[in-house]
């Protein structure tokens, strides 16, 4: 058998000598691509000069789907859309509907969103963490990071009965209201919460192999990440401000005090540093919103068949727990939108790859990854 | 009084008369090296089930998990049953293998690490060979590794295992070069490469870990080097290289990789324990009651609880990286450091 | 600092940053403590509002199923898992006759539940334990859906048709 | 800017070049390109400082089968004013023809490759224009509407 493959080898007498690239495929089942992203990259020796990224192996057609399904029943999709942070996709398609609609959320319901919105925000960045720090080496953060997570997840999982698909947010408000022991527990969580994060910079910030490994690694200047579509945090590493709470202010993130976490280098270190930033900045946001939540309906008086208007469109952007994540809708007067697009954030933050990698090593392939935290269903949809 | 001499002692009279009794008393010198491997290798299996068992409750418990408990009582036996099943699975083979180093590199990594245990001394007397240049035949033996580790990269013919391989031998052979020379101030202290005169050196001095501190830390960072244990674990970096050199092994050639790696690191802490912690020697004289083997295995432990704690605290060092610190960091510092000890050794005489 | 000044000091930093990472870990495996739950040994309650098992009411003493047959669930279905009849019944009411639901399709969106106007559809949090051996299990039917509502547990007050989301994927169809 | 600003200003600077700028009921200005200025509009939101459309948000493209064309949408965002604008250029359905705009925005490239493998428009002059989502061997357009059901679409009752 191995003879006989061996004689079909012709030898060219004029590559006999010349070099060939060391083509891997990483993925689509490899440790560090997340799920399932396939990376043909091509070496030299250890060095990346190449990285082909090849999408669609979870491609589900969900925008197809959603053609063909009414305006809520998308929501139960809109879930599956980036599972990491389905809440914030959830916002994403209640707001677009909302606003293609004139529909506007009662007060309550919107702190609730946000609340839930920002909870999710630690949760995704939690696990963001702990992956990122594994594409790295470093096992131990990310059992760190999913045991918080889980306190965040029985958040969830009490008062919409889910922990990674809610379906909670919806069109005109949120599915049920919060229960009277959530309050307490939230914050019981968030004063847990607050003094971890100085333990997982303890263990990652200013680790000598930790900065070895992010610092100068995969830099994206502004004008290459503005043009390249890079948004949210990996964006914001690089210095620009590009939030949308800041820039489009939607729900109540107008009333509430936060900064933009933004840093300037642009390397895998300050995306790193922007995201622990972020955790800091959402746990600030949750308890400034239970402050404020007051007593209140939990959703407006929809008609009863919600259609959208005929031939009418809305573009509505949020910021999700990995950027820029845009919903393009457009209503033929019918009960099912004529077109509904994600703009996911990861899909942009993984074009970019291929840029950053090039001339680096196949290590950084993985740090770079894990710092862009593209999360694979995004970007095959 | 219970010492490892008087033990090795009275076992080697009792196998003297067991070969009297069998009438083979001529051979004595032949059989007694059988036992004394026999014995090491059940000693070292054991050993290594028990590291992996520590291993596996040292992550858990640093991850807030409990880690194996199902197996025996605080699943103490979970290994046993893990090697149940490696030797028992399917030895799948990649089909355009080069077979015959496919099938040395295993032996190759068993071997060369087990033989270091040769002139471990666990305690005054207690060594299978005390070897007047046990310091070199360690450093010479372990670094065959490299080959088991490159010629199974090379023969899996599988591109993530090659990568695996050439990392691991620019590796190997980077930081032999700073564990030769964090010894190198040691010897020059004691005069001798004999293990068990280094020991006996620090008992009427102070543990060597107190005026080598920056050696023993070289040590102990290219020992881990040598081990491919994380932070330097690239030839098979998981998240990079799925598994490195082994990752087209499978059953007991697997089950050997890992035995190797497990004895290169009771090999590395042994000889960390031996020439920087005083070995078999209590830490303070009227603690000299408890016998000596007795301190050694706490000392070693602690050696190796401080190995696992690096890999599981640790990012990985990118190839490049490593090699960097090998050659920027480690060897200036070591270089520095015979310097320096060179001078102490020149003005104050050998004892410092 | 010099150049060399400045080498130095960077490797006892990196030192130093070094400890304070291992002292994390060893704090926490000194620590001992666990977040484990041993799942067969310990289950945990979920909490009530679990959506974990959709289940369909009997009425012990009517000796019926509360279902109607209204078909609100089947048309809430964003993945149409849900198959229906019901027969008119000689007191002019209808009732169910045969109720299938395909767990294998069903994502637990909840919109049956919240459709259901007629108490007859609920979530039990107490049975979790969904998986099966064969793939046709999954598509349960009344018998195996049939749930009897405990005493210590009431209907629910609020009014689940109230809910918006349904009222929109009713017209669906 | 507010969006009745912007329009007049497209509207004075693209004169000829603009077949329609209208202000939608969601309040978004939606402006509607000639085919041979679009690449020539892109360009100028992109580089004259009172537009500065650094940020294509969003590219896709709509099936409007009854009207025989496609849509090009683009949304484009502004970092710098904070203002958002949608570019639509109809292509013909039958043979979906478009410039592309991977030399103004980098980010159009995986974009265009999407609208490619689901609706067929062929962006000319797109340096890697392959499927992105379906398999390299597919034939079909999956998000046109006359996309034929093979039966992987559930519909709802």
């Amino acid at each position: 058998m191995t003879d006989l493959l061996l004689s079909q080898i012709k030898v060219n007498d004029e590559s006999q000598f010349g070099t060939d690239d060391y083509v891997v495929n990483l993925g689509p089942q490899h440790p560090a691509t997340h799920g399932v992203l396939r990376l043909i990259v091509k070496l030299d020796g250890e060095t990346v000069k190449e990285t082909i990224p090849v999408l669609g192996y979870l491609h589900r057609s969900i925008e197809k789907i959603c053609e063909n399904r009414t305006y809520p029943q998308c929501i139960t999709y809109t879930d599956r859309v980036d599972y990491v942070s389905a809440m914030s996709v959830n916002l994403a398609f209640a707001l677009a509907t909302e606003r293609l609609m004139g529909l506007e959320a009662p007060p309550r319901a919107q702190w609730l969103r946000m609340i839930f919105v920002e909870l999710q925000r630690l949760a995704s960045h939690l696990l963001w963490m702990g992956a990122f720090a594994g594409d790295i080496g470093a096992l131990t953060p990310f059992l760190y990071g999913l045991r918080e997570r889980e306190r965040i997840l029985d958040l969830f999982e009490m008062t919409c009965g889910q922990r990674l698909t809610y379906n909670y947010i919806r069109i005109g408000g949120v599915m049920i209201d919060i229960l009277p022991e959530f309050v307490p527990k939230c914050r019981a969580f968030l004063d847990y919460f607050e003094p971890k994060i100085a333990e997982y910079e303890d263990l990652l910030t200013y680790n000598p192999i930790f900065l070895e490994r992010t610092k100068g690694v995969g830099v994206i200047t502004p004008e290459v990440g503005i043009n390249a579509g890079v948004c949210g945090p990996s964006l914001r590493g690089s210095g620009v401000s590009c939030d949308v709470r800041k820039q489009q202010p939607y729900l109540f993130y107008d009333q509430v005090k936060f900064n933009e976490c933004l840093e300037t280098a642009g390397d895998c270190w300050s995306r790193y540093k922007v995201r622990m930033r972020e955790l800091r900045e959402s746990v600030s946001l949750i308890r400034q919103c239970l402050d404020r939540l007051e007593p209140g309906p939990i959703e407006t008086k929809l008609p009863p068949v919600l259609k959208a208007p005929p031939a009418s469109e809305i573009y509505s952007r949020i910021e999700s727990s990995r950027g820029e994540m845009g919903i393009y809708l457009v209503g033929d007067g019918t009960v099912k939108p004529w077109k509904c697009k994600y703009r996911c954030a990861s899909f942009n933050n993984t074009y970019v790859l291929d840029q950053l990698t090039r001339g680096w090593k196949i290590a950084d392939i993985m740090a770079v990854l894990g710092s862009l935290d593209m999360i694979v269903p995004e970007v095959d949809r | 009084m219970l010492s490892g001499e008087n033990i090795v002692k009275s076992v080697s009279d009792l196998l003297h008369q067991l070969y009297a009794m069998v009438g083979l008393s001529a051979f004595k010198g032949v059989l007694d090296p059988i036992v004394a491997a026999h014995v090491m290798f059940g000693f070292i299996s054991v050993f290594v089930m028990f590291l992996v068992w520590m291993e596996r409750k040292v992550s858990a418990h640093m991850q807030s998990r409990i880690g194996p408990n199902r197996v025996g009582i605080f699943g103490l036996l979970q290994t046993v049953a893990d090697a149940i099943k490696l030797t028992i699975k399917e030895d799948i083979k990649p089909v355009h293998r080069d077979k015959i180093p496919y099938y040395i590199a295993p032996i190759i990594a068993f071997v060369a690490t087990f033989a270091g245990m040769v002139v471990i001394p666990f305690d005054k007397g207690m060594v299978v060979q005390d070897l007047n240049i046990g310091l070199l035949y360690i450093i010479a033996i372990t670094s065959f590794t490299v080959i088991a580790i490159l010629s199974a990269g090379w023969s899996s013919n599988n591109k993530f295992a090659l990568l695996g391989g050439f990392r691991s031998a620019a590796q190997i052979v980077s930081y032999e070069v700073p564990l030769v020379l964090s010894l190198v101030p040691v010897i020059m202290m004691t005069g001798t490469l004999r293990l068990g005169g280094i020991v006996e050196y620090q008992s009427q001095n102070h543990w060597f870990v107190l005026y080598q501190f920056i050696a023993f830390f070289i040590f102990i960072t290219s020992a881990t080097a040598e081990a491919n244990r994380a932070p330097f674990d690239i030839p098979e970096a998981e998240s990079e290289l799925i598994g490195g050199f082994h990752t087209e092994y499978s059953g007991v050639k697997f089950a050997m990789f890992f035995l190797g790696e497990y004895i290169a690191v009771i090999v590395s802490s042994a000889v960390a324990v031996t020439v920087f912690l005083g070995g078999w020697l209590p830490p303070f004289a009227f603690l000299a009651f408890v016998p000596g083997f007795i301190w050694f295995m706490i000392k070693l432990l602690l050696v190796i609880y401080l190995v696992m704690a690096f890999r599981w605290t640790f990012p990985r060092l990118r190839v490049d990286q490593l090699m960097d610190f090998g050659w920027k960091v480690l060897i200036p510092v070591a270089i520095l450091n015979i310097l320096v000890t060179g001078f102490c050794v020149l003005f104050f005489g050998k004892g410092v | 600092m010099g150049a060399v000044g400045h080498y130095f000091s960077s490797i006892v930093m990196g030192f130093w940053n070094l400890v304070i990472g291992l002292s994390v870990t060893t704090k926490y495996f000194l620590r001992m403590k666990t977040n484990t739950q041993q799942y067969p040994e310990e289950r945990l309650p979920l909490p009530e509002r679990s959506r974990s098992m959709i289940k369909l009411i009997y009425d012990g003493e009517k000796d019926q199923f509360n279902c109607v047959a209204c078909m609100m669930c089947a048309k809430a279905c964003p993945n149409s898992c849900i198959k229906l009849e019901g027969v008119r019944q000689p007191d002019g009411k209808r009732r169910v006759t045969t109720f299938k639901l395909d767990f294998s399709t069903c994502i637990f969106c909840g919109y049956c539940v919240e459709a259901c106007g007629f108490d007859a559809l609920t979530f039990v949090s107490e049975e979790y334990e969904n998986s099966v051996y064969q793939r046709g299990s999954l598509l349960q039917d009344e018998q195996a859906m049939k749930w009897v509502r405990p005493a210590h547990l009431t209907p629910k007050t609020e009014e689940p048709a109230k809910v918006a989301a349904p009222a929109g994927a009713t017209a669906g169809a | 800017m507010t969006n009745e600003e912007l329009k007049t200003k497209i509207e004075s600077d693209f004169k000829d070049k603009v077949l329609s700028a209208t202000i939608s009921a969601q309040k978004e200005l939606i402006v509607v390109v000639k085919p041979e200025s679009y690449l020539f509009v892109c360009q100028g939101l992109r580089d004259k400082s009172e537009y500065a459309f650094q940020h294509l948000s969003c590219q896709t493209a709509v099936d409007y089968p009854k009207e025989n064309k496609i849509t090009v949408v683009c949304h484009l965002w502004s970092y710098k004013y904070g203002h958002q604008i949608t570019i639509k250029l109809d292509v013909d359905r039958a043979n979906p023809k478009a410039p592309t705009l991977e030399n103004i925005w980098k980010s159009a490239n995986w974009f265009e490759r999407e609208v490619f493998d689901l609706y067929g428009v062929i962006f000319e002059g797109h340096s890697d224009l392959r499927r992105i989502m379906m398999p390299e061997d597919y034939t079909k357009f999956p998000l046109r509407k006359d996309f034929a059901d093979d039966g992987f679409i559930i519909k709802p009752n």
